[in-house]
Order: structure tokens, then sequence, then C-alpha cells
């Protein structure tokens, strides 16, 4: 009896010693949405514990997608949990999360060097991070929206690569009257009620030349605000746009672009690697990427994404994550997401790096387009605005509102949100 | 050694009673408590700045004057009126069906069993896939007797039927299992009484089958219409809501508020009022079961 | 046989063969498009039976998550919630039908009002109580929550069956020097297998299904369960359904198998549990 | 009213065979009773009359109509279930009501007919009411009323008071008795129980296994039983048998160790063993003389009116046998006694058989 209570002890005792021996060790845990390859972040963070003894990386995978991952996160954030140290956030988030107060800014760890290390990133990145003038967060990796085409199709008709939306529709008709192909389209971009479909309503209209938002009101008045609907409306009329597009959303334009039904497509920078070299694509050697169109008059812009790193405000150890957080958004991790999960770089030097180039060929190109792009609105309220936008397109491109009810609802709903 | 004493029966109760109160008491009363006191207030998490001032009835005011809450509360309604009968009739369809004295019993209660079984996300994913425009087999079942594809989700008006006929399928089988459930609790000599006293198959079910499966219906009706009422899943995997906000539940509504827009006062508001909506939806049945329990 | 009889037993058969279509149509559809590429599945015209069926949706449904970490996820809280719920409901039911509790009809309709609350406007305020009480990432944040949701109808499935029970039972055996509890968990407990089989089964299939809550309770990807695990699969920018489709057949099987030999105790005990609710 | 004929009526569920060609005839106005023990197949045959059960082969005729393919509704037929099958949710007015109102009748005159039977059956002031708020017993007469109210050309009963208790049992078989007095109608009844049966019935079948033993009246049943089933059947305390050899001349039968006068002469078995039964009232205790056979008191059994005594009679190798004497004989266990067996009332029954051997 004596002994086995003495036993009892010592395994107590070991677990003790052996719990305080970790004490003296950080661990850090990262949160990541499965699109973002956790793999890849956990070997970067591998990397980082062989160089920072006595830290250790947890990667904490979550939702699917932006918004699931959201959810989650609003959950945990709201009751202040300090579960989570370091977070991946969409580009579209960092206003509400400084606003909310969720988001440790990194201006007093950054220092003096702050200036200097913003300048680092492309700009786009950099004004995307910061809010009020405050730095929220570090950009992970970049993304834009681009024009896909069929190089093999626009060669075929002798058209060139489409700068403005009516040569696109032009150009769309005639390959898709000579091809006699019932199954090819013209043009696809997101319409179903999700977050994509927010840059279908937003590329045309900067295109315009326009925005949603002048000084922080709300410019929807305007006829270039009507000019989205309009062209949207006109290429399902005409046929180039699928009557289905209500329902299309972002994985369903790189299936259909891929299996070689469609011309053009605007969507983000994953399509190119999966076209190019999934077994199955139709399309191989034929991709092409551009910039969007515009109008005739105006610039075309592009629709920013990308991650971004921020630092939870009820982490416990903040020092620490930061450090993480600053070798995450640096040139050398760009690099290696560049290699090993073709992430869009975020710092304009790396698009010209031999290595990076040489895995990714078409970084070259890609480059100049992102750097056109530009942020949606910055808003804390975001989601709300993202909603207004996004359902009313829907409701248009299905065909449920006129280009009058749907702009005056999206009015109407972000009224409230700019007032 | 001590007698044991038994306790006294209303303290014995008290106690048996005791684990369900703590569970509800921690899961759903405080929580409930939390979210009707956060109802009047503001709470915007997106503007902390505003602090969490007390508005009173602000945000029930604001509810009553969103279109968009009108719309959902009308979606809601629709799917319940549409659904509850529907499941029932379909369900009752299943359930009469599955009756009949086959040989070899598991497949066919396999068959009622299944949907019932697979997670309504799924259910939703599933036939969203079915009601697809281009790759779905509904449309390629109609055009190939030359009808042209519907736009299923992408009208209004065909997605509010493809998520009705969704729920359901997906609701009618324990509906059919309830159901199946009273209609072999129906002694048989019931039905050769009434085929000797002349009743044909019609006048047997309704004179017999419907009014004796009165009971089971009743609880299979009320458990529908709580969860139809917290429709959420089916038209969030499906349309997400759209075409628009077209398709747009309650349960959607508020959780669009509280976990994208961040509005918890709002929310909470929205909330209060579904619960309010559920009382008044089920309080038949509870005066039903009060009077049935006076009864027995 | 007749030619009467033979009308019969035609007319069951497609009944039945309505019955089993109905119920096994998208699972059937589900397994074809697992066994087809993702190519394939995208073709126009659609195919129905795969061309060229393969496996190896199933062998990355296990690679690329831990699909069976999922089902075992599952298995743990669908289980310990099922347990639970049976035995907290066991001794409610117990209280309210065979005991003389004051107001025990008021009792069982606040029991079933607070069941009909919005479980989906509760989880902030949830998700700051298991946070208080330490339990986010613990299994228990969503058995406790699961149990709660089961546990009207369950009482409800139990009281209806204790009712039935003679009084007498319970006399004797505490005559024979049972204590009123040991009478319940020895005597009324397993005379009324049926309902608490029906309960259990109810239970865990409500467990089984749930998503928004897991969703959000469980973020760590080891202890996701099978409904959040399986729309893992698809992303932002991905949806593969052949994957999907296998790892959903996988996430059926269990429940499939668990029902299969179960089956007549379910209808069995709904049936005699069902109708007096 | 009409009389009810079956011609080699056959049943079989898939390869088993359960009803081996029945003919019967019961005669317009007859009170016939089948009875026989669990599983002997009594009760399909009155659910194929019935139209309940699809006859496998053979004729039903009710009347002049072959009714084989018609269904219950058009056999013009009423029946009272074991379980009653009153509708729960219809009063009991309505029950009765409800083959009526299937066949349009008008409104005065379904009141007027279920008034009447009402009337008869004394339920008059419970026809508002719900079957769950009924006894037992007005159960039976609800449906039994609801049987009445139809005037169809046959009753059919299918263990009608096997629900009830002992005494109430009693009752109701006077009331059906009476009902059928007054009503004169076909009734086919089906019993277990061989009280009921001798009670009720113009003519009993005895069915066992799917055949009819035998179709006869009571009293024939009883004293000329037709098989050794249908002798154990009938009568409580039943039949006492024993192995037995009959003499060589046909006239008596050695029945353990002992000579038992017959009745007549079986020259047909004799020589050969067989099996020989008696009745309990046909023993009776007596004095020493030449036939008398020494037994002993094995249990008293007190009735009150009288009291039943087991025997092991003969010498060699008892066999035990019951008997019935007057309440006043004080016997004990283990007395000694003479009984003798009345000659006239013995059976003899054949081994292999088991049929009667009458000649």
């Amino acid at each position: 009896m004596k002994l086995k209570q003495l036993a009892l002890a010592a395994t107590l005792a070991s677990f003790l010693v052996g719990a305080s021996a970790s004490w003296s060790q950080t661990t850090l845990r990262i949160f990541t949405g499965g699109q973002q390859r956790p793999d890849v972040m956990r070997k970067i963070a591998d990397e980082y514990e062989k160089r920072t003894p006595g830290v250790k990386i947890a990667v904490e995978v979550g939702g699917a997608t932006s918004e699931a991952q959201q959810q989650y996160l609003n959950t945990v954030l709201t009751s202040k949990d300090s579960a989570l140290d370091v977070v991946l956030i969409d580009v579209i988030r960092p206003a509400q999360w400084a606003a909310a107060g969720w988001a440790e800014p990194l201006d007093a760890y950054l220092g003096a060097d702050k200036a200097k290390v913003m300048s680092q990133y492309m700009k786009a990145y950099a004004d995307a991070n910061t809010v009020n003038g405050k730095v929220i967060s570090l950009p992970y990796f970049a993304d834009s929206q681009f024009l896909y085409y069929r190089k093999d199709l626009l060669a075929k008709y002798k058209r060139p690569v489409p700068k403005t939306w009516d040569e696109l529709m032009e150009t769309s008709q005639i390959i898709m009257a000579g091809e006699k192909n019932p199954n090819l389209r013209g043009f696809e971009t997101a319409g179903a009620p999700i977050e994509g479909t927010v840059c279908t309503f937003l590329v045309p209209l900067w295109g315009e030349g326009s925005d949603m938002l002048k000084n922080g009101k709300l410019n929807l008045d305007t006829p270039e605000a009507r000019q989205p609907f309009q062209l949207l409306g006109r290429l399902k009329q005409a046929g180039v746009m699928s009557p289905n597009v209500g329902e299309i959303v972002t994985d369903r334009i790189r299936i259909n672009f891929q299996a070689g039904n469609l011309i053009f497509a605007q969507t983000w920078g994953y399509v190119w690697n999966r076209s190019q070299n999934d077994a199955d694509s139709k399309v191989k050697g034929n991709v092409g990427v551009a910039v969007l169109p515009a109008s005739k008059t105006g610039k075309s812009a592009t629709c920013i994404g990308g991650w971004q790193l921020a630092v939870s405000a009820f982490s416990k150890n903040k020092a620490e994550a930061v450090k993480f957080v600053r070798y995450l958004s640096s040139p050398e991790v760009s690099k290696m997401q560049a290699i090993a999960a073709s992430h869009l770089p975020v710092f304009p030097s790396v698009y010209k790096d031999k290595d990076v180039v040489a895995a990714n060929p078409w970084f070259e190109f890609a480059g100049p387009i992102v750097e056109t792009a530009k942020s949606r609105p910055v808003t804390p309220r975001y989601q709300e605005v993202s909603d207004a936008i996004r359902s009313n397109m829907n409701a248009y491109l299905s065909g449920t509102k006129t280009t009058d009810v749907a702009l005056g609802d999206m009015k109407k709903r972000l009224e409230p949100v700019f007032k | 050694m001590k007698p044991s004493k038994d306790l006294s029966e209303r303290a014995l109760g008290w106690l048996l009673l005791a684990p369900v109160g703590i569970l509800l008491a921690l899961i759903v009363i405080y929580p409930v408590g939390q979210l009707i006191y956060s109802s009047f207030f503001t709470i915007r998490l997106t503007e902390p700045w505003l602090g969490t001032p007390f508005v009173g009835l602000e945000n029930y005011v604001k509810a009553w004057e969103d279109e968009r809450f009108w719309g959902a509360l009308q979606n809601t309604i629709l799917y319940i009126v549409i659904t509850v009968p529907g499941s029932l009739a379909v369900g009752l369809g299943l359930a009469m069906l599955a009756n009949l004295p086959f040989k070899r019993k598991w497949p066919v209660r396999l068959a009622l069993l299944l949907p019932w079984a697979l997670p309504l996300v799924f259910a939703g994913l599933i036939f969203r896939w079915f009601f697809d425009f281009k790759l779905g087999f509904v449309n390629d079942f109609i055009t190939r007797f030359g009808f042209d594809p519907v736009p299923w989700l992408t009208n209004p008006m065909m997605a509010k039927i493809a998520i009705c006929i969704t729920i359901i399928w997906k609701s009618s089988s324990f509906m059919a299992l309830v159901l199946l459930a009273g209609l072999q609790s129906i002694p048989k000599s019931l039905y050769e009484a009434a085929e000797v006293d002349g009743a044909s198959k019609w006048v047997q079910f309704k004179e017999i089958t419907l009014p004796m499966l009165v009971p089971a219906i009743f609880v299979a009706l009320i458990f529908r219409t709580i969860t139809a009422i917290q429709t959420f899943d089916i038209p969030y995997a499906m349309t997400g809501g759209g075409p628009g906000d077209s398709t747009e539940t309650l349960a959607m509504y508020i959780h669009k508020n509280t976990l994208d827009f961040l509005d918890f006062g709002y929310g909470s508001a929205l909330a209060a009022i579904m619960f309010i909506v559920s009382i008044v939806a089920t309080s038949g049945y509870l005066r039903y079961t009060q009077r049935s329990a006076g009864r027995d | 046989m007749n030619l009467a009889e033979m009308k019969t037993k035609s007319m069951v058969m497609l009944a039945g063969l309505i019955v089993v279509i109905n119920g096994f149509f998208p699972a059937v559809w589900i397994f074809f498009t697992s066994l087809k590429t993702e190519s394939e599945l995208l073709q126009f015209p659609i195919t129905y039976i795969p061309r060229d069926p393969t496996l190896v949706n199933y062998y990355q449904a296990f690679t690329e998550k831990p699909l069976h970490l999922f089902i075992l996820n599952s298995i743990i809280v669908a289980g310990a919630s099922t347990l639970i719920t049976v035995f907290v409901a066991a001794l409610a039911a117990y209280a309210l039908t065979r005991l003389k509790m004051p107001k025990r009809n008021l009792l069982m309709s606040i029991l079933l009002a607070v069941s009909m609350f919005p479980l989906i406007s509760l989880i902030v305020p949830l998700f700051q109580v298991m946070r208080e009480i330490g339990l986010l990432n613990n299994y228990l944040s969503l058995i406790l929550p699961y149990t709660v949701l089961s546990l009207p109808v369950c009482t409800l499935v139990m009281a209806s069956f204790f009712q039935d029970i003679s009084p007498d039972l319970e006399a004797a055996a505490m005559v024979d020097g049972c204590t009123r509890l040991q009478a319940l968990f020895k005597i009324v407990m397993p005379l009324a297998a049926p309902g608490v089989f029906t309960a259990a089964i109810l239970a865990f299939v409500n467990a089984w299904d749930e998503f928004l809550l897991a969703l959000t309770f469980l973020s760590r990807e080891s202890m996701r369960t099978l409904s959040v695990g399986v729309t893992l699969y698809q992303g932002e920018f991905a949806f593969p359904w052949p994957l999907i489709s296998a790892a959903l057949i996988v996430a059926i099987v269990p429940v499939c198998i668990l029902i299969a030999i179960f089956q007549e105790r379910v209808v069995g005990g709904l049936t005699a549990g069902g109708v007096k609710g | 009213m009409a009389n009810v004929k079956l011609k080699q009526v056959v049943k079989s569920f898939g390869e088993t065979k359960v009803i081996h060609g029945i003919d019967l005839d019961i005669k317009s106005g007859e009170f016939v009773v089948f009875v026989g023990p669990s599983g002997c197949g009594k009760s399909t045959l009155l659910r194929m009359i019935a139209g309940l059960e699809t006859t496998t082969s053979g004729d039903i005729m009710i009347g002049t109509d072959r009714v084989n393919d018609l269904p219950p509704r058009s056999r013009d037929i009423a029946m009272v279930f074991q379980d009653y099958a009153l509708y729960p949710h219809k009063s009991v007015f309505e029950n009765m009501a409800f083959g009526l109102r299937l066949r349009k009748t008008p409104e005065a005159e379904i009141k007027k007919r279920v008034g009447d039977a009402a009337a008869i059956l004394q339920i008059e002031h419970l026809l508002e009411r719900k079957p769950r708020q009924l006894s037992g017993g007005q159960r039976q007469r609800v449906a039994m009323g609801r049987a009445i109210v139809r005037d169809p050309k046959a009753f059919l009963f299918d263990e009608p008071l096997s629900n009830l208790d002992a005494q109430l049992r009693n009752e109701m078989r006077t009331e059906i008795k009476k009902l059928h007095a007054r009503l004169g109608k076909t009734i086919i009844y089906v019993t277990h129980d061989q009280v009921e049966a001798m009670t009720l019935a113009d003519r009993i079948a005895v069915l066992s296994a799917g055949h009819v033993m035998q179709y006869a009246s009571p009293d024939e049943i009883y004293n000329r039983p037709a098989a050794k089933f249908v002798a154990g059947f009938t009568g409580s305390p039943s039949m006492n048998f024993a192995p037995g050899k009959v003499s060589a001349d046909g006239t008596s039968v050695l029945v353990a160790g002992s000579n038992v006068k017959l009745g007549y002469a079986r020259a047909s078995a004799a020589g050969s063993d067989v099996t020989f039964g008696v009745r309990p009232e046909d023993i009776s205790l007596s004095g020493e003389n030449a036939d008398a056979i020494a037994a002993r008191v094995v249990v008293v059994e007190p009735l009150g009116a009288e009291t039943l005594v087991t025997l092991a009679i003969g010498e060699s190798k008892p066999v035990e046998m019951i008997t019935r004497v007057d309440a006043d004989t004080k016997l004990l266990s283990g007395d000694q006694v003479k009984v003798s067996i009345n000659a006239a009332k013995t059976h003899v029954f054949d081994l292999k058989s088991e049929l009667a051997i009458t000649a």
C-alpha cells in the first residue's frame, strides 16, 4: 500500500517537473484557413522553431471559406479568448479588426522601422494593412483577380486581348459564333451571393473610373454606378455569360475554364496553376493572363485579395507573436511560399526572383497586374457592405431585380453604414 | 447498522430533476437571459466606440421597420406552411407504403431511416448539386423530356420550391417513422371490422387510419414545426439565401446579424422575436399536452 | 398463386421500390459520384454511372484530412451525449411520471418550451459560457449542448414508456428491498428498454447531425466532427465533389450499419413511444 | 338470413396447408360452433367465410352465392371480434351506425335500428360514450350491437367472450343464447371453450389441425365422440383414457388387469390393443359385486355440489382415472374402494387412427 502511494507521488512529481520544464517554452498558436495551405505554413513554422529555441508553433486549421473562418473567429474574439496568438485574416478584414480592437497594433513593435518595413510591400498591401495610420497586420501573401483568356482561341480568330468590356463582348460573340460549341461561353465571373460577387460589381465600376465611396461618403448616385449592372446585363442577354451566373461560385469558374467552356474568366490567382497543371485540364498551354478590362474612358483596376497576419489583442505572448509575424511577412518566407504554394508575393522584389519565376513563370505578368489592384471599401462594417453588394448583384444577375431596384436596395442598405 | 432512510418522494423528485435543471440553466436559461438582456442594448462589435448604451426597444423597432426581417419572417413562415404539411403528406404516404406486408423489411426501413440520419448540411449540399442548372440531374432529366432547363437556384420562386422539396425529402422520413409507428399500433381488427361493415379502402383510411393517427400526427407535426421555425442548414447550403435575399430565413438572418455583422443587440432582438414565434406556433401543442395529461 | 394475389404482390413490390428509391437515391448518387474523376463529373451532358470507376477519392479522403479522426470524434461526441442524455432524461422522466411531483405538467411544458429556443441564436452567449468554464476545444463543449438539444424529446419518449409500467412491479421491488432509485435502474429502466433505446437513437442522430455548434466550438482540426469535417474538403476556391462524396459515403456508412443492425428496434421503439409522445 | 356451405375448402400459406379440404353445411338459422384447440384452424376458417382471408381452393357459399371472390363488405355478414374492434374515436352510437351509414341507410332508419339493438342489449344509456369509457362486458355488448343493426345474412363470432372474466362470460353466454333464440339468425361462432360450444351450439364442428373431426349436435359429440380427440376435448373433467386390450369375443376390454364390460361388442377390434375411454360420471363407487374393480383413492377434490376423486384403478398396473361422487361421500386419500363402470357408456378407440371403434 505504502509503495503504491510512493509510486503515485513519484509519477505525479515527474509530471510536475515535466510540466515546469515546458513552462519555459512558449507555444504560439496560429490560425489559418484550410485553403491557405496549412501544410506550407507548417513547414515554415518548423523552420522557425529550428531557428528560435523555446518557441513552439501550433497551427490550427479553420473553416474552408473566409466567412466560415471569420464566423468562428468572431466567437473566439468577442469572448476575448486568449487561445490564439496569430491569425491569418482576409485582406478585407483589417479595418474590422482594428475597430473591434481584436488586433494588437504593431506600430509600437515596429518602432522606428515602421516606415521602412511598410515601404517594402506593394503599396496596395501596405495600405490595406494600415487603418487610421496604425499597422494592424502584416501581409502574408497577395492575390488579385485576373482576366484569364484562351490564347489559342484568340489566336485562331486573330483577336487581341480585350482592353475594354465592349471588346471582350465583341470578341466573345465572334468566337462563340465561329466555334459553334453550345457549351462555350464568352465570359464568367462570380454571381452567387458570395464575397467574390462584390468584385464582380466593383471591377467594372472602377473600370469606369468611379468608386463606391467618395471622401468616405457613398457615391452610387452616379451614372457610372449603373454601369456594372448594365454591362453584366448585356453580357447575360447576349448569351456571352451563362444564364445561371447567379449560382456561379468561385471554383465553378475555374472548372468551366479548365473544361474549355470559357473564353474569358474573371477570377483569382490560383486558377493559373490549376489550369496549367491539372491532369484533366483541357486548356493546358493555352492560358493567358491579363488585366481586367475597363470602359473606353476609364482605367482598368482589379480587386485585391490575399491574406494578412494579425496578432490577437488577447494573446498572452504578444512580443513572441510579433516576432513570428515579422518572420512570416518577410521576403524570405514570401519566396518559400511562392515556390511551395504558388502564393503571389507581397514584395515587388520577389516577383523578379529567379527561383520564383522558374517555379511560376506567369508571375512575371502577374506582378504588374497585382500592382493595379484596389481595395474593396475599407470599413469596420465591411461584412454589411459586402452583403448589400453581393445580394443585390446576385438578385440582379438572377433576373429578379432591375438595375434601379438592385442599385436602390444596395444604396438603402449601404446608407446606414456610411452615414 | 443504521436503517437506510428513503428520501421523501418530493425531495427525491427534485433531486432527479436537478441534473436537467443544471444543464438547462447552463446551456439555455443563462444564455437566453443574456440574449434578452442584450436585445435592449446597442452592442455593435464593429463599432466599439459606440459603447453599449441601453436603448430600450429600439432594436425591436428597427426590426419592425426592417424589410429584410419581414422578408425573412415571411420566408420562414412560407417554409413552415409548405414543408410541415408537405412532409406530413409525403411522410404519411411513405409510412402507408412502408406498412405494407413486405417479405424483406430491412431495405424499406433502412430507406426510411437513411434520410433521417443524413446530416442536414449534407442534404443541402447534395440537393444543391441535384438542382444545379447545368450539372444537376433534375435539369438533365427534364431536358431529356424536351423541356427547357429550369434555373432552380437562381429564380426566387424556383429556389423556394427546390428548398421546400429538399426540406420535405429530408424531414418526411422521420415523419414517416413516427407515423409508421402510429400505423402499426392500430389494431388490425379495426380494419377487418370496417371491412365487414362495408368500408372501402378509402373510407377505411378516412374513418380509421386518419383519426387513429391523430396523436402520432400531432407529435410529428409539433417537432417538425419546431425545426421548421429554425430552418437554417438547407437554404444556407443550397442558396445562401439567394437570389438576393429571396430564400433567407429568420435563422439565417439572425446568424448573419450576429456572426457576420457582429450586431449583437439587433441579433438578440431578432432571436427573441423568433422565440416568440416558436411559442405562438407551438402553444397549441402545449395546451394539448396539458389537456391530455389532465384527462388521463 | 392466383391473379389477385399476384396483383397484390406486385403492388407491394412497387410500393417498396418507391420507398427504397426515395430513401436511397441521394446515397446512390453520391456513391456513383465518389467513383468518378472530377473531369467526368463536370462533363456535359452529365453521366450517371461512372465510366471509369476509381477508388482514388476514398484514398484521398483519408490522406487529405484525418477522416478517421472525424469519425472517431463524432462517435465520442455523439456517444457521450447519448449516454448523458439517456441518463438525465431517465431521471427526469421518472420524477415526472412516477413520483408525486407538484405541477408536473407545468414542469413538462417548461422543458418543452426550452427546447423551442432556437439554438442557433445562442451560439455567442454559449461560446462565452464555454470559455468561462474552460471547455472550448473540449468534447464537453459539444456534448453538453447536444444533451440539452435531445433532452426534451428523450424525456417525453421515456416518460411515455415509464407510464406503461405497472406500479406494482416497483412496489414489489421495494418490498424486496430496493430503494426507489434501485427500483428505477433495476426494474423500470430494463422494462422500458425499447423506450430507452428509442431515446438513445434519437439523441445519437441529433448529435451526429449537428453542424453549427460543432463548427464553432471544436476548432482544432483533429477534434472536428464528421458533419463539419466533411465540409472542410471544400474550400474558398474548390468544391471537389468526388472527394466530398467519398468522404460522405464514409460518413454515412457507420450510421447505416448502426441503423441496419438496430432498425428493428428503432422502428419498434418509435412504434411504442412515438404515438403516445 | 341464409345458409352457409363449405365445399372442399382449402387454405395454405405458401407451402403449408392449414385447412385441409373442409366440407360443412350450416343451415339457415342454425347456431354452429367451431371448437378446437388454438392453432386448429377454426379462426382461419371463420375469417375465410368472412372474406378476411383468401380461400386457396374450394367453394364458400352464403345462400346461393359463391362468395370466394367477394370482399367482406359484399358478403352481407356481420362479425364480432375477439378484441371487439370498436372504433375508439367514435361514440357507441357511431360505432353501431357505421356500417349502416356506409350503406347509405336513411338517418331515421339508423336511429331506429341502433335504438332497437341498444334496447335488446340494454346499452341505451351508453350510446354517447366512447369505447374506452366502457367496461369489458359493455364493450362486448356494443360489438354485438354493431352486428345486430346490420341485419346480415349471417353472424360470425370470433371468440367473443375470451376477454371477459369467468362470471361475465357465463352471463354473456346466456345473453348470446337468448339473442339467437330471439333473432333466429344463422350464427357461426368460434371458441376454444368446450363449455361454450356445448351450451350454445345447435351443431358443433370440432376441428383439429385443419380437419373437421366431427360435426354433430352437442349431445352426439358428448355421448358418441367420433374420435379420441373429440372425446378428450369435451366434458370437464374430460374423458379418462387408458390402454386396453379387447377380449377375443369383443365384449370386454382388459384395462389395468381388470376386465371391463363394453356396452356392445366391438367385433372388428377383437383381440387388438386399443385405447379405452370412460367419462368420470360413468365410473361409480360400488359395493362388492362381480364386476367391481379395486381402486385406491389418490386425491379428493370437493367442489361443493360434488366431489372429484382421482383413483388408481386396477390391480396389476393401476391407471389413474377421475370420477365424480356425491358431495356427501367421505373419502380420504389412501382409502381402498371398489368401483364399477357403466358398460353402456364405454368407448373404444383405435390406437393408430384414434377413431372411435363402433362395431
